[in-house]
C-alpha cells in the first residue's frame, strides 16, 4: 500500500516430490537473499498442496496482501488460468513459471521449462545408446499433464528405432514407488536393456531394486531434473547412470529475480524465456553440479 | 368393559386353555442354534387380565415374551392375536397391532432426551416438523402419571436406572397398547415406585388392555396378578387363577422342589477387627460427610430411596468417582484414586448396573469372569486351563445356566447374567466387598443361595456391604443397617430396631418433616 | 414430595455452555487473531473469499454431520467430488456443441452433478447398508475407485471446461445478489436446512437414535438401514452441490482435485462438537469448524512468521487447541 | 438386552468360519490369480519382494491393531514414520564425523528411531487419555504436525543419508540369514508376538474388554486410562521399527515418504477382521490383510490389463470384494 514498500507474492507447488522440494528451496531461499538486497520489497511465498488452495492463496495474496506483482508456478495450468486472468486485469503483474496457462497473453513474463523437450531429449539419448534398438521399461510421474507432455516428447523420439516400451507405470516421482514397481517389473521381465526413469528421485529407486536383484542385464537407467547426487555420478562415469536431462529447479529464481529487479528498476522485463532440457553427459557435467544445492 | 375395576384381588374370569384369548402361543417351541429353550410352550392373554409369568432363571420367560411381541420368531409353533395367526415381521408390526413389550434390560438410546425417547418411531408432526411442544407436554403427562419427576429434556444417559424404567415404562404407556408385557418391570423399582406402576397397571386392566409381566418378587405377583403361570426349564408346568396358589407354592412350582427360610441364620459372628473406617467421605455432588466403621465378618446394609446417594458414596469410595474424606483400612489411611488401588487394598465394589457396567456382552463367560482379577491367570500369559478351571467353579458355585460354555455373555438370561457378575467380583476375593442390588433379577431359590455365599464371605471374615431397595433383603441379611437420605446418613438400625417400618420412616425423613405419599 | 427419588443433593453440575461455546471460541479467537495480524483480514473482499471457498467443504460437511451422527463415516467425498467434476465437465463439453454455451449446458452440467452425486451417495450407502460392510472399507474403495476413474476419464491430465463455458459459468462462482456471492449463499441455505433437518425433522431425530443405538432405533419402529442409506445420498447430493460451485471457480478437474477433502470434512464436523462413534451432531457446530479451518489457512497466508513448511503443523496444533477448549467443559470420567 | 439380536426365524446360520476363512480365502483367491497370470509370480524374488515390501506397513498394522481393538484410532503414523525416517538419518549423519561409519553409528540411529516412536506414540496417547481429545482429532493434528516437521527438517527436499553409512546400513533391509531378509524376519517376529500378547496376555484382554465397553473395564479395576496410551506407545515403538527397516533400503526421508500409510494399515487391519468400533481384534488377520493389499499392487505391476491409470480402482474393488467375502458368513442384521 504505501508507496515505497512494493510486495511480490510468490505461489507454488508444495514440496510434495523432489523436484519440488528443490523448487521450493530455490524459492526460499532467492526470497531471503532478495529481501536482504532490496529492503523495499516485501515477499509473500505460500505453498499449496493442490489447485484449489493455490487459488485460494492468491485470493489471499491479492485481498489482504495488496501485491503489486505474482510470481506464480501453477499446480496445474487450467485451473489456474482464470483466476490469475482475472488478477492481470487488475493491473497487477504476472510472472508465470514453468506451467504455461491455457490462454495466451495473461502474463507479462513468462520463465518456462521445456517438457515435451524434457521428454525428447530423454528419448533421443535412449535410442542412441541402444542403436540396435532394445526393450525399455518406463517410469512415470505423478498423472498430470507434465507427465504426459514429457512422455509423449519421449514417445515420439524413439519412434521407428527398435526400442520396445514393455512396460510403463506410475512412480509418481517417489522414490519407494519406483523401488516398488521397479522390483516388479524385473520379476516379470528377464531381460530389461534399460530403464527411463523420467526422474531423478525416482532414478534412485530403480536403482536400488537394480541392485537388489543383482540383475546385470540393465544397461542404464535415465533420470532427470539434475539432482546433485545424480549429476554427480554422471560426473564420475558412472556406467549405469551415463547421463541426465536438466529441468532446474532454480527456474524459479530466475522467475523471482527478474521480476524483483523489474520492480525496482521501474523498467520490467517482460516476454518469454525458455529454459531449454539439456542433456548432461561426463563431458559436460561439471557445468551443472552445484554441491550446495539441496537437490 | 370389564367388570373388576381394579382390584387386585384375582379375578375368576377366562383362562381356559380352549379360549383363544386376546393374545396368545400355541405350541411354540424356540432353539438358539442347537439349544432349544422353549418346548411346547401355550400361554393366552386374556383382555382386562393380568397375567404373571414366573420362572427360574433361564426358565425361559424373557425368550417367550420376545416372541409374543414379534422381536423373535417362533422355531414352530403359532402366535395368535385375536384368535388370528399373527405372523410378525418384526416388533414394529407387534407394536402396530398394540402389543408393546418393555424389554428386561433398559432398551433407550442413551444420547437422546427422554421425550425423543418416548417418542421415537412415531413423532407427532406438524407438517413435515417435528411438533416438539405437543411431544414435550405429553411426554410430561406420562411421566406425572408415573410420579415421574424427570425432565423430558434431560439425557437418558445422565439418569439414574429406576428413572430409566420409568421412562421405558412411560414410552410403553404412550403407545397404547392393547396387550402390555413387561419384563420384570420391578426389578430395579423400590416398593413405592413399584406401587405407582401397579396403580397404572390397575388403570390399564380397567381399560380392557390385556398385561402380562414377570417378576421374580412372589408378593407382588400374589397381589397384582389374576392369574399365573409358571415355566420350569423352557415349558409351562402350571397356570392357576392367582387366587388359587400361594407364594409358596408358586416358589415350589418353581423350583420344582420346597423353599424353606430364605434367609440363613448368621453361623459365625461379626469380628473384633475394623475393616472399613470412614470419616468425613464426600462425593462432590452426590454424599456428603459419611462416617462409620465395618467390621470384619459383618454384613452392614445401607437403605435408602432411590437417588439417596448409596450407589455414587460407595463408588466413590472406590475411587469411581472422585472423592474426598478419610478412608481407613485394616487400621491404615489409604488412598483409592481408582478401582485399582481399590483393589489392591481388597476392596471391591459390584455395580447395580450389569449390563452397562458390570459386563462386556459381546464377550465370552470365562472372559468376564477372569476380567476383574486377570492378574491372577497371567503368569506372565494367561492359563487358560485356569481360568477353565475357574467358569466350572463358578458355573457351580453360582448355578450358572448357560446356552453353553462358550456362549457370550449377552446370550444368558437376566438372572444368569447378574449370577455371572457376582462370581466375577467374588473372583477377586476381597477383604471388603460392596454389593449393589445383589439379588437384582434372581429367582427365588437362587437368591437363597446367593443369601448364603454372603453369610459364607462373612464367616471367612470378608466384611460385606449389601446395598439394596428391597427392605426384606436389607434386614433378613444385614447385622446392621445404615439409612441414607440425600446424599447423608440419616440413621442406623440394628437387631430388633431392623423393622421396615423404622427403615422406611429414616429414609423418607418422615421424623422431621411430612411427606405426602 | 409424593416422588420416590429425592434428587435433590446434586445440583446437575453439568456445564454444556463450555461445551456449546468451545467451538464459537476458538472461532472469536481466531478472528482476533487475524484482525490484530492483518488490517486487511476484517475487509469485506478477505471476508468474502473466505467465506466462498469454505462453501466447498462446508457443504460436504453438512451432509457429512448427519452421517457422522448416525455412527457413519464417509472418506470418499473428495474423490467423489473430484470424479463428479470430471464428468459435468464432460458433459458440458460434449453437449456443447449441439446446445450452444447458454444456460441449457449449465443446467445439463447441473443436472449431471446433482444426479451423479446421488447416485454416488447411493452405492456407498447401498454397499453399506444391504451388503453390511464396514463403511470405513466401503467408502476407503470409492475413494481409490473416483480418484482412479478421474485420472482415467483425464487420461492423467486436466480435464478443462470448454473456454465459452466456463466464462458463461463463471456468475456462479463469482456472482450473487446482494454483494453476496452464490457460493456463500448455497452454503448459508444448506446449512440452514441442514440444522433445521437435524433438529426439526424425524430424519435428524433418527439418525441420533441409529448413532446411538441402532438396536433401540429398530425396536421403535425405525427403519435403520433406508435412513442410513438416505445421509448417504444426502451427503452424495450436496457433495453435487458442492461440485457445482466448484467447476465454475476453477474451470477444470484432475486426479489433484478434492484431495483430503473427506478429512477435512470429517475433522470439522467433530471440531464443531459432533461425536464421532455417533448419537449426537450438530450441524451448526460443524459449519463453525468449517469457518475455523478455513480462517487458519487464511490467517496463515495474511502472515510471514513461519516457514511454510510448518503451515500443516501450525494448522494441526490450532485443530487440537480448539478441540481442547472444546472439552475442557465436559465431565467427569 | 440378552437375546434380542435376530428378528428373523433362522435357527442361527452363525458360520464362524467364513468370518474366520474369509480373509484367508481372498488371499488364497489372490494368489491363484497372480499365478495365472504370471508366471514370475511365485517366484522365490518375487515373493521375498512382496514379503520385505509389506513388511512396513505390516509391522505397523500390528500395532494398529491393538489401538482399533482398544476402540482407538491413529491417524498419524505415515507422518510419523517419515518424521522418525528424518530424525534417524539427521542423526547418524552428525554422529558419523565423530564415530565414523561403524555399528556405533547405525546402533545410535537405531536407538535414536525407537525413542523417538516410543515419545510420539506416548505424545497421541497422553494427549487422547489424559486431556481426552477425540482420537481422530489429535492424530489428525500430529499427522499434520509430523508431516510439516520432517519438510521443514528436510528444508523442503529430501533427507538422505550419507552414502558410507547408508552402504553399511543396507544390509538391514537387503541383508538376512538362511536367505530371509531381515524385514521378513522381523515382521514374523513382530506379528508372532503381537498375536501371542492379543490372545494371551492381559494387555491384548484388555484391549478387547475396553474396546466393547470401557465403563465394564473400568469398573472391573482396569487401569483404562493407561491401557488406552500402552496401545499408543506399542504402536508408536513399532512405528519406530518399520523406520529401522525403512531407511536402509533407501537411505532418505523426504515429505512423500510414508504417504497414506495410516490409510493402509487401518484398511489391513479391517480386512483382517478387527472390528473399526473396537471390542475384537487379531493379529493375524492384520497380517493377511497388509499381504492381501501387497499382492494386489504386485499383481498390478505384473500384469497389463488395465491400464495404470485405474489401479486404484482395481485396488478399491478388491478391498471391498474382500470384506464381502468375509462378511458373508455374519449372521443377520
Ligand atoms: N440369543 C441367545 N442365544 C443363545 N441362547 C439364548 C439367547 N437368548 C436367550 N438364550 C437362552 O435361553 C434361555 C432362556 O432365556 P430367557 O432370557 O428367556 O430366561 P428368563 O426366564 O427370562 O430368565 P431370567 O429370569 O434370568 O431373566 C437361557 O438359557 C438363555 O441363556
Ligand atoms: N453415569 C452416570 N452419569 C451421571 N449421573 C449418574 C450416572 N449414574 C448415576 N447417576 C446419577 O446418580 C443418581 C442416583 O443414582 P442411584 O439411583 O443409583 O442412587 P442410589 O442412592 O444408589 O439409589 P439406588 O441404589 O437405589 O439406585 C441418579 O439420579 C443419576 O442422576
Ligand atoms: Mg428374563
Ligand atoms: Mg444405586
Amino acid at each position: 500500500q504505501e508507496d515505497e514498500t512494493q510486495v511480490i507474492g510468490v505461489s507454488i507447488p508444495a514440496a510434495t516430490h523432489g523436484w519440488a522440494g528443490g523448487m521450493n528451496f530455490h524459492a526460499q531461499e532467492t526470497i531471503d537473499r532478495l529481501e536482504e538486497t532490496y529492503p523495499q520489497l516485501d515477499f509473500v511465498l505460500a505453498t499449496a498442496s493442490d489447485p484449489a488452495k493455490q487459488v485460494s492463496d492468491i485470493e489471499d495474496m491479492v485481498a489482504a496482501r495488496g501485491i503489486d506483482a505474482l510470481v506464480v508456478l501453477p499446480f496445474e495450468s487450467e485451473p489456474l488460468t482464470g483466476p490469475v486472468a482475472s488478477i492481470a486485469e487488475q493491473g497487477i503483474w504476472i510472472t508465470v513459471v514453468d506451467r504455461g496457462l491455457s490462454e495466451e497473453g495473461i502474463e507479462d513474463l513468462y520463465v518456462a521449462g521445456d517438457n515435451p523437450g524434457f521428454g525428447r531429449v530423454s528419448g533421443e539419448f535412449v535410442a542412441e545408446q541402444l542403436p540396435e534398438g532394445g526393450d525399455i521399461v518406463v517410469l512415470r510421474g505423478i498423472p498430470t499433464a507434465i507427465d504426459n507432455e514429457r512422455v509423449e516428447g519421449f514417445e515420439t523420439a524413439i519412434e521407428g528405432k527398435g526400442i520396445n516400451v514393455i512396460g510403463m507405470e506410475h512412480g509418481n516421482w517417489n522414490r519407494d514407488d519406483s523401488f516398488t514397481v521397479m522390483q516388479d517389473f524385473l520379476s516379470r521381465h528377464p531381460q530389461i536393456d534399460a530403464v527411463w526413469a523420467s526422474d531423478d528421485d525416482m532414478a534412485v529407486g530403480v536403482l536400488a531394486a537394480i541392485e537388489a536383484a543383482g540383475r546385470d542385464d540393465v544397461q542404464f537407467v535415465l533420470g532427470g531434473a539434475g539432482m546433485k547426487e545424480m549429476i554427480d555420478l554422471v560426473r564420475q562415469g558412472d556406467e549405469m547412470i551415463p547421463a541426465d536431462v536438466t529441468y532446474p529447479p532454480a527456474m524459479i529464481s530466475t522467475a523471482i529475480e527478474l521480476t524483483a529487479v523489474g520492480l525496482v528498476s521501474g523498467a520490467p522485463v517482460s516476454g518469454e524465456f525458455t529454459i531449454g532440457s539439456v542433456l548432461v553427459t561426463q563431458e559436460n557435467a561439471d557445468q551443472y553440479y552445484y554441491p550446495d544445492s539441496p537437490f | 368393559m370389564n367388570d373388576d375395576s381394579g382390584q387386585r384381588a384375582a379375578s375368576p374370569r377366562g383362562g381356559g386353555q380352549g379360549v383363544t384369548g386376546r393374545l396368545a402361543l400355541s405350541g411354540v417351541d424356540r432353539s438358539f442354534g442347537p439349544v432349544e429353550v422353549l418346548h411346547d410352550v401355550s400361554l393366552v392373554l386374556q383382555a382386562g387380565e393380568v397375567h404373571a409369568l414366573i420362572g427360574e432363571n433361564g426358565a425361559g420367560k424373557s425368550t417367550t415374551m420376545k416372541i409374543l411381541s414379534g422381536y423373535l420368531r417362533p422355531s414352530s409353533g403359532r402366535v395368535l392375536l385375536e384368535g388370528q395367526e399373527a405372523r410378525f415381521e418384526g416388533s414394529d408390526a407387534a407394536e402396530a397391532q398394540g402389543v408393546v413389550l418393555i424389554h428386561q434390560e433398559f432398551n433407550l438410546a442413551e444420547d437422546l432426551t427422554v421425550e425423543e425417547n418416548v417418542f421415537l418411531g412415531r413423532e407427532l408432526r406438524r407438517g413435515p416438523l417435528l411438533d416438539k411442544r405437543a411431544m414435550r407436554t405429553r411426554t410430561r403427562a406420562l411421566l406425572e402419571r408415573l410420579e415421574c419427576r424427570v425432565d423430558p429434556g434431560a439425557r437418558v444417559r445422565d439418569l439414574a436406572g429406576p428413572d430409566k424404567q420409568m421412562v421405558e415404562i412411560a414410552k410403553a404407556l404412550g403407545r397404547e397398547a392393547r396387550v402390555l408385557i413387561m419384563d420384570e418391570p420391578t426389578a430395579v423399582l423400590t416398593g413405592r415406585e413399584a406401587e405407582v406402576l401397579f396403580a397404572q397397571v390397575d388403570r390399564l386392566r380397567a381399560e380392557g388392555v390385556a398385561i402380562l409381566f414377570t417378576s421374580h418378587k412372589l408378593d407382588e405377583v400374589k397381589r397384582i396378578s389374576d392369574r399365573v403361570t409358571v415355566m420350569r426349564d423352557g415349558r409351562v408346568v402350571a397356570s392357576r387363577p392367582t387366587e388359587e396358589m400361594s407364594e409358596d407354592a408358586m416358589a415350589e412350582a418353581m423350583v420344582g422342589r420346597a423353599l424353606s427360610d430364605l434367609f440363613p441364620a448368621r453361623s459365625a459372628p461379626v469380628g473384633e477387627g475394623v475393616a472399613l473406617r470412614l470419616r468425613d467421605l464426600t462425593v462432590p455432588g452426590h454424599a456428603r460427610g459419611l462416617s462409620f466403621d465395618l467390621h470384619e465378618g459383618e454384613v452392614l446394609g445401607l437403605a435408602g430411596l432411590i437417588g439417596s446417594g448409596r450407589t455414587e458414596a460407595m463408588e466413590g469410595l472406590v475411587g469411581l468417582r472422585p472423592h474426598e474424606g478419610t478412608i481407613e483400612i485394616g487400621g491404615h489411611a489409604v488412598r483409592i484414586a481408582s478401582p485399582r488401588a481399590a483393589q489392591a487394598h481388597g476392596l471391591v465394589y459390584l455395580t447395580e448396573d450389569r449390563k452397562g457396567r458390570g459386563l462386556v456382552l459381546n464377550m465370552g463367560l470365562r472372559e468376564n469372569l477372569t476380567l476383574q482379577a486377570l492378574e491372577d491367570f497371567a503368569h506372565p500369559f494367561l492359563d487358560r486351563r485356569a481360568e477353565a478351571e475357574a467358569l466350572t467353579r463358578a458355573i457351580r458355585d453360582f448355578d450358572i445356566r448357560a446356552p453353553s460354555r462358550d456362549a457370550k455373555a449377552g446370550t444368558l438370561s437376566g438372572g444368569n447374567q447378574q449370577k455371572l457378575l457376582l462370581a466375577k467380583v467374588l473372583l477377586a476375593k476381597p477383604r471388603i466387598v460392596i454389593i449393589d442390588e445383589p439379588t437384582r433379577g434372581i429367582d427365588i431359590g437362587t437368591k437363597q443361595q446367593i443369601y448364603r455365599l454372603i453369610h459364607d464371605l462373612a464367616a471367612e471374615g470378608v466384611a460385606v456391604i449389601v446395598i439394596s431397595s428391597e427392605l426384606p433383603e436389607v434386614i433378613g441379611l444385614a447385622d446392621r443397617v445404615l439409612v441414607m437420605r440425600q446424599g447423608r446418613i440419616a440413621g442406623e438400625v440394628a437387631g430388633e430396631a431392623k423393622t421396615e417400618d423404622t427403615i422406611v420412616r429414616l429414609a423418607m425423613g418422615l421424623d422431621g418433616k411430612e411427606t405426602a405419599a | 414430595m409424593s416422588s420416590v427419588s429425592d434428587t435433590a443433593p446434586k445440583p446437575q453440575r453439568r456445564l454444556p455452555d463450555l461445551h456449546v461455546l468451545g467451538p464459537i471460541l476458538a472461532l472469536v479467537a481466531l478472528i482476533v487473531i487475524g484482525a490484530a495480524m492483518n488490517s486487511n483480514f476484517l475487509s469485506y473482499a478477505n471476508i468474502t473469499n473466505v467465506l466462498a471457498r469454505s462453501a466447498f467443504i462446508g457443504i460436504i460437511a453438512v451432509g457429512m454431520t448427519f452421517v457422522i451422527t448416525a455412527g457413519e463415516l464417509d472418506l470418499s467425498v473428495g474423490s467423489m467430488a473430484a470424479f463428479i467434476a470430471g464428468l459435468m465437465i464432460l458433459v458440458m463439453n460434449g453437449a456443447l456443441a449441439g446446445m450452444g454455451a447458454g444456460l441449457g449446458v449449465i443446467v445439463l452440467g447441473i443436472g449431471a452433478a446433482l444426479v451423479a452425486g446421488l447416485a454416488a451417495g447411493w452405492i456407498n450407502g447401498v454397499l453399506i447398508t444391504t451388503m453390511r460392510i464396514e463403511a470405513f472399507i466401503v467408502t476407503l474403495g470409492t475413494m481409490g475407485i473416483y480418484r482412479s476413474l478421474v485420472t482415467w476419464l483425464a487420461d492423467g491430465g486436466t480435464l478443462s471446461l470448454d473456454f465459452g463455458l466456463r466464462t458463461a459459468m463463471q456468475p456462479l462462482y463469482y456472482g450473487g445478489i446482494l454483494g453476496i456471492s452464490w457460493p456463500i449463499i448455497v452454503f448459508a441455505v444448506v446449512a440452514l436446512l441442514g440444522e433445521g433437518a437435524m433438529r426439526m425433522t424425524r430424519f435428524g431425530r433418527y439418525c441420533a437414535a441409529i448413532g446411538s443405538n441402532d438396536q433401540v432405533a429398530r425396536y421403535s419402529s425405525v427403519d435403520v438401514n433406508r435412513v442410513r442409506l438416505l445421509t448417504y445420498v444426502l451427503l452424495g447430493l450436496l457433495v453435487g452441490v458442492a461440485t457445482v460451485m466448484y467447476v465454475p471457480r476453477l474451470g477444470s478437474a484432475s486426479s489433484a482435485t478434492g484431495v483430503l477433502w473427506e478429512l477435512e470434512a470429517i475433522a470439522a464436523v467433530i471440531i464443531g462438537g459432533t461425536t464421532l462413534k455417533g448419537g449426537f451432531g450438530r450441524v451448526w457446530g460443524s459449519v463453525v469448524g468449517v469457518l475455523i479451518l478455513g480462517l487458519i489457512g487464511n490467517i496463515l497466508n495474511l502472515t510471514d512468521w513461519v516457514s511454510p513448511y510448518l503451515n500443516g503443523a501450525i494448522q494441526g496444533v490450532i485443530i487440537v487447541l480448539a478441540v481442547i477448549l472444546q472439552r475442557e467443559g465436559k465431565a467427569g470420567a
